[in-house]
């Protein structure tokens, strides 16, 4: 199978051969034969060339979250089918950035309005969660196209608070 | 002994004195807000009742509802644990009325400790030096020109402060004033106090503290320092026992002026009495706290005494059984504070179910863990979900079997602090000990990075695998693309290769 | 320090060495049989390869693969762990031919303590006594007779032996031919060598070890002794350091007779030289063990040594750090060997998939693992999973931190010895420190049963619960019976309406 | 609805009322008002006036194996509908007792012949697994009625090895 892994921006493609507990996979140019054993559906042990990895794996939609000996990385991950949708659906994220939030809040204060110019960095919306005050920070440099709350609003968990153009 | 006792708290220290409890044969009865239903602190006690919706001023706080729960339970003495009530005298206050037994000092001595500005008086008095520093005042401006008196940095506190909360450090006079607001709503929040004072800021201080015991009868001894120098917004996140700062001599005076502190409060139970200290070693009386502390296990762990059981101990009436000669200095601990929170993320909290769940463990490991695979890490408390100590015949073998520890534990759902710590355990300047309290923000932790480029690679191998086999199951690839955030989303720092 | 360590051996004893590895950060190498692909050793050690079919003959015994993959990896030392090659003097001399560094003593070294007559006779050379007993027999019926000579109770031991194999106690004439058979053929599957003697049985004695550390350079210093009488089989299930049976005044004699014993067989190395001791506190060396023992957490704890780490430091030649005076005794460990064993069905192997796992933590509590959540529990070795362990500052404290963490430790899917070490802990001669080998048999401790009606309802109510659920999501229960035998078939026992 | 639990040969009716986190268990003669919370399948937390138990269950077919508090329980469980079923079909365990191995091993030894009185607690057979040689007993007092391995056997888990009467 081939597959998409997207890390940074930057796109590595994937593929595997081979069955069962030997694998060959090749990412990017690099090929690796794997040893592979299933604990579980989420845990694995992984043999490359005699060298032993436990792997635990999170996945949501095409998002990876990959814990080994306690780093973790995350990356998107799809098959060529899905990559192809994506390009012609133009679904980079070059462009527009959705601030959200994970979790539950109040918005304490907003230090921005609609079509102020931001550097990466600046502080644009304060919420409070679990009894902190948190600074939500651009992105990047650009617009603020949108704000989508306001001071004293309660929000939820993956609420729209600023765009960034 | 008691015949049962109550656990006024939740989470890690719940478990903790449930522990103290079980191993002393004494029944335990544990109380919960509405979400804490699957908590561990109410699995492992003997008892538990629900005592009101999940704001802790719903539930945690509310005095009447705990002592209801106590006397309908039989119950003769409430340990407070830290946070919550643990500093609240008119708690203590009232379960003496009730005739129950506060496992803490007595009112008076939290009231005197509590008020900051009070403390820092009662210790003059007994020739202890403290940081310079005004009293409190109401007025927003009054406080602002205050503080422009003492010069820049100063800390805006608020006198019911602690754990960090409602503390501002101050280096520009165009900051203070958002910087006493913001100080006055966490301790609002927090202590249901807002009152703050100022006091100077020292540069690149170290913060030392000293752990006191103290029985009814007049004893009190010291049990030796803890470092707690590394801190982030003002919150200790890694402590260690004893400090390299310290030599025999530094250690034998500070530890009088902690006794001495707790004489004059006439204090007993456990405590802690906080020192800054500067570079040329000089120290300063910061607070004293009346309570347990978080850090309580690294002291544990170097001289071998329970300082839980000993409270349990104090406050039934017994005499200390060791006296200050007892207490030796074995080896080094450290602790590591692992919070539900993304590192990744400006240290945003990270809620969510724990799905899998492996403690560390092997030789010279501790771990005081709040949580469990399964169990959901609620969004209105403290998101600290375990304490993992070392101990070592020295300090560096004490950090090596952190790391050692840290690459052993795999806490999957949320994110956690756990890669945090590992980067601070293999900093050069935390390693030879130059350690002050804005370490981690000099250091700027977080943005370094290994050159993991391998493990990246392998990273990858495994999602494949996992892809493909998820594919063949046929489940989860089809469906409609989920559009929006989620769990995975980064906002505002750049992606990472390798972390 | 070495380059790469290779580790000749599976299950928990691998783990710890790997984290002994992993804190000196050397980088190691696991070897596994083709059953063990899941193990934790595997998953935790840096480079991981097969060495062949699970019987341990075709894969951890076979020398030549070893010193292959050593060879392939780079390997410049093999530490053996315990059992399997780890008192093989063939290997150290391979290893050492193959200029790799054995992790243990010389090959001298052990073939003379291997032997257990000849280890004897070293003994009494040097003034150390030694149970009364027979050189070798070959003829069965010869062996018998000397052994009725002696007069009942004997022993028959074999001279390869150890971890309770291939030793049998006779204490009626008739019993004696059977004993021999059994003792021979265990001695020739787990030894290779079905060589017996006969030894006097003490009635009632305590076995108690001294932990011996000695360097290449001659040094050669105890960590005070362990007391391991609490035995099943003849093999140690309980142990603890320090000893009651001991005062000050014995400790050192002993002491000093096992560094005798050491420095007769010019030993270096972490070694055991043990002793039985019989009620008039009369002691006798037993054997010395060439190697790291299963036990060696207890005097980790109460020394604040790493006894695995020291064997690294002492085979690439570096001295002792530590002298005689600086081994300090501080507080008191328990262990408890957690066996895969169903010991309510006369300890019958329990293999199978762990199912749920959740491990002991807190204060004073440490477990060595070999096994995980979704790990099977293979039935082709040793049928040990953890050694769970605790120190307290008194014996009484080990015993309640053991009984809290027997209580918090959760396996399920296969049947474990934790009720068994349940019931010890809770036994008044065991709380009273009254115990000698045969302690176990005397007690009759899985006869014991608390009385725990309540508990039992509350299990009815849970599984009534469960059933009831589980027919609502109308899995398993439409399904046809199942018949002959199943995972909780009962065998030989009553059941139980309380455990 | 209502179960019936085997245990020691006593049976036990059973019966659950009441819905979601409040339920109403009757035991024997005895109720319980339960508040139970399930985390997983198998690990329940109950709340009983006041009281706290962290349960883990194993199930297999109508065999449960409960743990609470380091203690371990087992018994049989089954609905009415099967209880009738299980005495209409005479499943009682009052006379022969199979005895069967848990696991793969070698038989050593057949101490006994067919046809033999035995005492509760007689050895019956030798296995050796797990290197070790275990005696299996006689659950009771009776006559060998089947000995269904011979000396030099490896056996499956699961196999017959004795059955007294």
């Amino acid at each position: 199978m081939g597959y998409i892994a997207k890390i940074s921006g930057e796109q590595v493609p994937v593929s595997v051969t081979g069955e069962d507990e030997y694998h060959r996979i090749k990412v990017g140019d690099k090929e690796f034969v794997v040893d592979a054993f299933w604990t579980q559906n989420d845990l694995i042990s992984l043999i490359i060339d005699g060298r032993s990895f436990q792997v635990d794996i999170h996945s949501a939609n095409d998002n990876y979250g990959v814990m080994i000996e306690g780093e973790h990385f995350e990356f998107e991950l799809y098959d060529e089918r899905k990559a192809l949708l994506k390009s012609s659906a133009g679904l980079g994220t070059e462009g527009a950035q959705e601030i959200t939030t994970s979790m539950p809040g109040k918005i304490v204060k907003v230090l921005v309005s609609e079509g102020d110019e931001v550097s990466e960095g600046d502080g644009l919306i304060i919420v409070e969660a679990m009894k902190m005050e948190n600074e939500m920070k651009s992105p990047k440099t650009g617009v603020v196209k949108k704000i989508g709350v306001g001071e004293g609003d309660a929000v939820e968990a993956g609420s729209l608070l600023v765009i960034v153009e | 002994m008691f015949k049962k006792v109550l656990i006024a708290n939740r989470g890690e220290i719940a478990v903790r004195l449930i522990r103290a409890c079980r191993e002393l044969e004494i029944p335990t009865v544990a109380i919960y807000s509405e979400a804490d239903r699957n908590s561990l602190h109410v699995r492992c006690a003997d008892e538990a009742y629900c005592v009101g919706p999940p704001p802790s001023a719903q539930s945690y706080l509310v005095i009447d509802k705990i002592l209801e729960v106590a006397e309908k339970t039989g119950t003769d003495a409430i340990h407070p644990g830290y946070g919550f009530l643990a500093e609240n005298p008119e708690f203590a206050k009232l379960c003496k009325d009730h005739n129950i037994t506060f496992v803490g000092p007595s009112a008076e001595a939290i009231e005197m400790m509590g008020h900051k500005t009070v403390a820092r008086k009662t210790m003059q008095n007994v020739g202890v030096p403290v940081v310079p520093g005004t009293e409190t005042v109401d007025d927003d401006d009054v406080l602002a020109s205050r503080a422009k008196e003492m010069s820049f940095p100063v800390m805006i506190k608020a006198v019911a402060g602690g754990g960090g909360k409602g503390m501002r450090i101050v280096r520009e006079e165009k900051e203070i004033k958002e910087a006493i607001r913001a100080a006055r709503s966490e301790a609002k929040s927090s202590f249901g106090d807002d009152t703050v004072y100022v006091e100077k800021y020292l540069e690149e201080p170290r913060h030392i503290e000293f752990q006191i015991l103290a029985d009814r009868h007049g004893n009190v001894i010291h049990l030796l320092e803890r470092e707690c120098s590394i801190q982030r917004r003002h919150q200790k996140v890694i402590e260690e026992a004893p400090s390299m700062a310290l030599d025999d001599d530094l250690r034998e005076k500070m530890g009088k002026a902690a006794v001495d502190a707790a004489k004059a409060a006439r204090y007993w139970s456990a405590g802690t009495v906080e020192f800054l200290v500067d570079r040329e070693k000089n120290y300063y009386f910061l607070e004293m706290n009346t309570r347990l502390q978080v850090e309580h296990p690294v002291t544990e762990m170097i001289t071998g005494i329970d300082i839980a059981k000993e409270m349990f101990k104090i406050a039934a009436g017994e005499k200390l059984s060791i006296s200050q000669e007892d207490v030796k200095m074995n080896g080094w601990a450290m602790e590591c504070r692992i919070y539900a929170e993304d590192p990744f993320n400006n240290f945003l909290p990270s809620p969510g179910k724990i799905l899998t769940l492996r403690e560390p463990s092997g030789p010279g490991v501790r771990d005081d863990s709040g949580v469990f695979a399964g169990y959901e890490v609620p969004l209105h408390y403290d998101p600290m979900i375990s304490k993992l100590c070392t101990w070592g015949g020295t300090r560096t073998e004490s950090i090596q079997r952190m790391k050692r520890a840290l690459g052993e534990y795999v806490i999957k759902g949320i994110k956690t602090t756990i890669p945090f710590h590992q980067r601070v355990m293999n900093n050069e300047k935390f390693l030879a000990g130059n350690i002050h309290t804005g370490f981690i923000e000099d250091e700027c932790i977080m943005e370094t990075s290994d050159d993991s480029e391998d493990l990246m690679n392998v990273a990858l191998v495994a999602a494949a695998l996992h892809l493909q086999r998820k594919s063949r199951e046929g489940v989860g690839t089809a469906g409609p693309e989920k559009t929006g955030t989620d769990a995975w989303k980064m906002m505002g720092r750049r992606s990472r290769w390798v972390t």
